[in-house]
């Protein structure tokens, strides 16, 4: 069944260029049903891509253009099952935002159905690609039509500005992509991943691998917003509509660190085999400070949305140091951790989408206690903060185990850093909760830096169209994305067995010589068998710690909330402390395209040179 | 033909490095569209006639074309 | 950060991230050495296998096509962005076109420059079909000769009128042309899948190599290609366009 | 002779940190717009160069006969799409910076801020 891996790329551009072209023949609610349905096929095409991957990496030669004698000719999808396990992510969670925008925009036209096709398209390709160069057309490609999304809201200059900074410095990180592509092609004069890892492994390593390597890194990492390269990230997803922020939360950042996995373990870990362990601590350290400052930024935020968008970047970090522990436990903790997170955050996204829409503000003081009249909506955003935080029998916890526990002899650190991350995202949902629903706490904030006015006059500078409409019901095709998806969520938790395959599923994606005799020996590359963990172990190891996160994460929410009755004197004193962090923090997230791109040039200085230095 | 091939991408340099110097967008588009086809060249004596036709189609005429027009409307609403 | 600081910030990181970048590209053979195998092999084997002598047009179409499939949606995409994008802007633009041209048109296009503007349109069309149908021949194709008719619409709005145009041309026609071209291209790989057993395998019979009629569906996709591309850049065109001549004139100011 | 065989590499690096310079210090939107084209041009020019081969013509077999010594047509073929990629990229980008200028009357990236609050 070849078809079955070029259709979830072939139906939906299929569609969307047929949507154009039917353009004002079709009535808004035809266009609707088109988009869910087709949407929902890549879903099922997915889901049946990831039964058939299960028992081998399937690849697909487009134009039937089979390799000779080790020399791709074509391009080749090969799908192993985290590839197919993304598609099919992407398919549900692209059904979750059509199904919610049903209602959410007073007037979208047919153009906004195509773009969202078309992303999941690319999305679809991205994840199944088997060839450099192919992976990074579909990289633009997603990429062009998410800053179209990011700046659909045009009455909003905000929207506008976050869009164009989200854009040239996503741009740049391309450019840095293909010139890495490039180098590797002057190299080996080839671009599939499987001849070109092939090719490297018969050599070490040299200067040019390394500063391909680098330049491919920093490409994805901007994309996956790492910090130094994250400063776009909250003006794009805090202005985006709602359904499009959806996907950017629970997929887009995510993909970024998706191709480093795929590029490191297809490519790069031949020459890089003797240099794991100064790899990992580079890698590490970027994604243990993406997990904190995301969260310590997370929790100084006023606007829903950008909450929100910093819990991404958090969270981001966190699945990172899955991947930076270039284990297969790590990675398949941090397959499962992915997807089970991203539906979290999708959904919450949906429910601050559905306080927006009800509210007409994302301002969480000018939302204080009006949540009463929506009360059913605030076990659910307690219930997604709980995921947030990696407690049972939410998916991130098993994904959180594995991480844990691939980190080995230093699992507690590992644990340590979970805890603190997840506990500021998941405290900062909380608080929100408490304080839109409960009415709790304080009517201004301690320690803010802006005053009530200027948030007056950005709240006012921010209402576009979407959240003008008119305060209608919330329906159904509102509230059924967000329980679908943490419902997802919660099943991925609770399949049994499901840690132990993804460990094995995971050792298959990371066997560089097996990928390679699959794409280019043109057959079924046997399973590798990996030893099985007791699978019971990993999960009572985690769960003192996942108590903790939820501990710290209520204390931490309780202290802004309530925080005043605490005696003036410790309370002053914590300001002292925080307010000139606070301050400094917020200065260095100016949203102006220059900072952005020269921090993004910085971290490339950085992380370029601390490769050289460890991987020669 | 290595000398060809190095001045003219000395001049690619030099002339990328005038679209970023000039300050002035109009002035800049004008320069933008000579980079282009000073590209274009470049590529046809690296022996790419395909990729220098769609570079001066591409970037000596339309994108500068398009900066114009961007510039005009934002000139026209300045006043 | 200031100005100041910026430019102080990024002048050490560039020279790292230049030094890098030196450092990593002496790593390749110098230029003019090209150890292949990918485009060696190609060149070899591609004007046998799909009878197309331009071997650029016959990895960009078929050996490589899905990453133009890919390319050409980037387009689509872009193009419906700038739709999306410049949307507010021509509802606004719509209340007073007329006279706007009027006072676009008295300074401007003269009668002569629009006698000359039709005259060279001819030319142009003639020029950017036989760059289109060619790709599979010699250097060009539809990207190419899409920009150029493109060019020829630009002509067609430069010296007539434009309002007048847009009344006769009807917008829809621009869009229809951009999905067929992208939505051709996809039916092409689904018909491969269904005759030739792969997404864009080609089914077509592939003729004699070097004629018009020859390297199977090169050519199909070229003319998929150039409609997408043509009608894309004339969109792109026409909603910058349509922002400073519906609006007024262009040049002014400062 | 060393620097020569290393010119169009030289010239591609420049290229990429001269654009980003001017993106970096621009003070028009549109002005940084174009600065990325020539960022997005060093690509083009690393990947002409890595396919060259001294004294090789085009891969066009129309007048030649096949087995003439040609340069890579898979560099060609990236690069000839990513002009017209690019390109269009470039233009979503003028169409945002023309709507911002709309907006805010400004497309000066350090007043833009200062609006922003």
């Amino acid at each position: 069944m070849p078809a079955l891996a070029a259709l979830p790329v072939a139906i939906p551009l299929l569609v969307a260029a047929a949507l154009v072209g039917a353009g004002p023949l079709l009535r808004r609610r035809v266009a609707d049903t088109v988009a869910i349905v087709t949407a929902a096929a890549v879903t099922v095409l997915g889901a049946a891509l990831l039964a058939r991957t299960l028992g081998g990496t399937t690849v697909v030669w487009f134009g039937g253009w089979t390799p000779r004698s080790g020399v791709a000719l074509g391009v080749a999808f090969a799908i192993d099952p985290i590839g197919a396990g993304m598609v099919t992510f992407a398919g549900l969670l692209m059904t979750a935002a059509l199904t919610f925008s049903w209602r959410y925009f007073d007037t979208v036209g047919i153009l906004f159905h195509a773009l969202m096709l078309v992303l999941l398209a690319a999305v679809a390709g991205f994840c199944s690609s088997g060839d450099l160069f192919n992976m990074f057309v579909f990289f633009e490609l997603l990429s062009v039509s998410a800053y179209a999304l990011a700046g659909y809201k045009i009455e909003d200059p905000g929207s506008l500005q976050g869009a164009l900074n989200f854009a040239v410095t996503n741009s740049v990180g391309a450019v840095m992509v293909l010139t890495g592509v490039a180098l590797l092609y002057g190299r080996t004069g080839a671009l599939n991943l499987a001849q070109i890892g092939t090719t490297l492994a018969a050599a070490p390593a040299d200067r040019l691998v390394v500063v391909a390597f680098a330049l491919l890194l920093v490409g994805f990492f901007v994309k996956a917003a790492v910090v130094p390269f994250h400063f776009w990230l909250a003006d794009a997803y805090a202005v985006a509509p709602t359904p499009v922020c959806v996907l950017f939360a629970g997929l887009l950042s995510e993909l970024g660190v998706y191709a480093v996995a795929r590029v490191y373990w297809s490519v790069f870990s031949g020459p890089f085999g003797g240099h794991t362990p100064g790899l990992r601590a580079a890698l590490l350290a970027g994604a243990a400070l993406t997990a904190l400052l995301g969260g310590v930024m997370c929790i100084l935020q006023h606007h829903l949305a950008r909450l929100l968008a910093f819990a991404t970047v958090s969270h981001v970090g966190l699945t990172l140091l899955g991947i930076a522990l270039l284990e297969p436990e790590g990675l398949a903790g941090a397959a499962l951790y992915t997807v089970a997170d991203g539906l979290v955050k999708a959904a919450l996204f949906v429910l601050v989408g559905i306080l927006a829409h009800r509210f007409g503000t994302l301002e969480e003081l000018e939302l204080r206690g009006q949540g009463r009249a929506l009360r059913w909506a605030a076990p659910l955003l307690v219930l997604g903060a709980v995921g947030l935080a990696g407690v049972p029998p939410f998916g991130t916890f098993v994904g959180k185990a594995l991480i844990e526990e691939g980190a080995g002899g230093a699992a507690h650190w590992m644990a340590a850093l979970f805890m603190v991350a997840s506990a500021l995202t998941a405290g900062a949902v909380l608080r929100v909760s408490g304080r839109v629903f409960a009415g709790w706490g304080p009517t201004v904030f301690g320690g803010r830096d802006e005053s009530a006015e200027e948030a007056a006059k950005r709240h006012e500078a921010e209402e576009g169209d979407e959240l003008r409409v008119s305060r209608s019901l919330i329906g159904p095709s509102m509230l059924v994305p967000a329980l679908v998806l943490l419902g997802s969520s919660i099943a991925i938790g609770m399949v049994p067995g499901l840690s132990d395959r993804a460990v094995v599923v995971a050792a298959r994606f990371a066997d560089r010589p097996a990928y390679a005799g699959a794409v280019l020996g043109g057959a079924r590359a046997a399973p590798t068998v990996a030893a099985p963990t007791p699978a019971g172990g990993r999960l009572v190891a985690a769960a003192p710690w996942t108590a903790g996160t939820l501990v710290l994460a209520v204390a931490g929410a309780a202290a802004a909330l309530f925080g005043r009755r605490l005696p003036s004197r410790l309370r002053r004193r914590g300001l002292r402390l925080t307010v000139p962090m606070v301050r400094a923090l917020r200065g260095l997230h100016s949203g102006q395209m220059g900072d952005s791109v020269t921090w993004l040039l910085i971290g490339t200085a950085g992380f370029g040179t601390v490769l050289a230095a460890v991987l020669r | 033909m290595t000398v060809l091939l190095a001045a003219v991408l000395l001049l690619v340099a030099a002339a990328g490095t005038a679209v970023v110097l000039v300050r002035d967008p109009v002035n800049q588009a004008i320069m933008a569209s000579f980079f282009g086809l000073l590209l274009g060249l470049a590529f046809l004596v690296l022996q790419a006639p395909d990729v220098a036709l769609s570079q001066i189609t591409v970037g000596a005429v339309a994108l500068p074309l398009m900066i114009l027009l961007a510039l005009a409307k934002v000139r026209r609403s300045r006043r | 950060m200031t100005p100041v600081i910026r430019r102080r910030a990024f002048v050490p990181a560039a020279a790292v991230v230049g030094g890098l970048l030196v450092w990593g590209a002496t790593g390749l053979p110098p230029v003019g050495v090209y150890r292949g195998p990918y485009g060696l092999v190609l060149n070899q084997v591609a004007v046998a296998e799909r009878h197309a002598t331009n071997v650029v047009a016959a990895v960009t179409f078929d050996y490589r096509g899905i990453d133009t499939m890919g390319e050409e949606f980037i387009l689509f995409a872009a193009v419906i962005g700038v739709a999306i994008l410049l949307r507010a802007m021509r509802g606004e633009a719509e209340h007073e076109p007329q006279e706007a041209v009027r006072g676009r048109r008295v300074p401007g296009t003269s009668n002569a420059v629009r006698v000359v503007g039709l005259a060279l349109l001819g030319p142009i069309v003639l020029f950017g079909i036989y760059v289109v149908a060619h790709g599979h021949l010699t250097p060009g194709g539809g990207f190419q000769g899409g920009v150029v008719l493109a060019t020829g619409a630009l002509l067609v709005y430069l010296s007539g009128e434009y309002v007048t145009l847009r009344r006769v041309q009807p917008e829809h026609s621009i869009d229809l042309g951009e999905a067929l071209g992208a939505g051709g291209y996809v039916v092409v790989g689904l018909f491969g899948l269904v005759a030739g057993g792969a997404f864009l395998a080609n089914a077509l019979p592939l003729g004699t190599a070097g004629t018009l009629l020859s390297a199977g569906t090169i050519p199909v996709i070229n003319l998929a290609v150039g409609l997408e591309v043509a009608a894309g850049f004339t969109l792109l065109l026409s909603e910058f366009l349509e922002q400073t001549l519906v609006l007024g004139p262009g040049r002014s100011g400062r | 002779m060393k620097v020569m065989d290393y010119l169009p590499y030289l010239v591609s690096a420049w290229l990429f940190l001269i654009g980003l310079y001017g993106i970096v210090t621009s003070r028009n939107l549109i002005h940084a717009v174009t600065c990325l084209a020539v960022v997005q041009s060093s690509t083009y020019v690393l990947l002409l160069a890595i396919g060259y081969r001294r004294g090789g013509t085009a891969p066009i077999f129309f007048d030649v006969p096949v087995g003439t010594r040609a340069v890579d047509p898979v560099v060609a073929s990236l690069a000839l799409t990513d002009v017209v990629v690019g390109a269009t990229v470039t233009a979503l980008l003028l169409a945002l910076a023309v709507q911002i200028h709309k907006r805010l009357g400004t497309l000066d990236p350090d007043e833009l801020r200062a609006m922003k609050g």
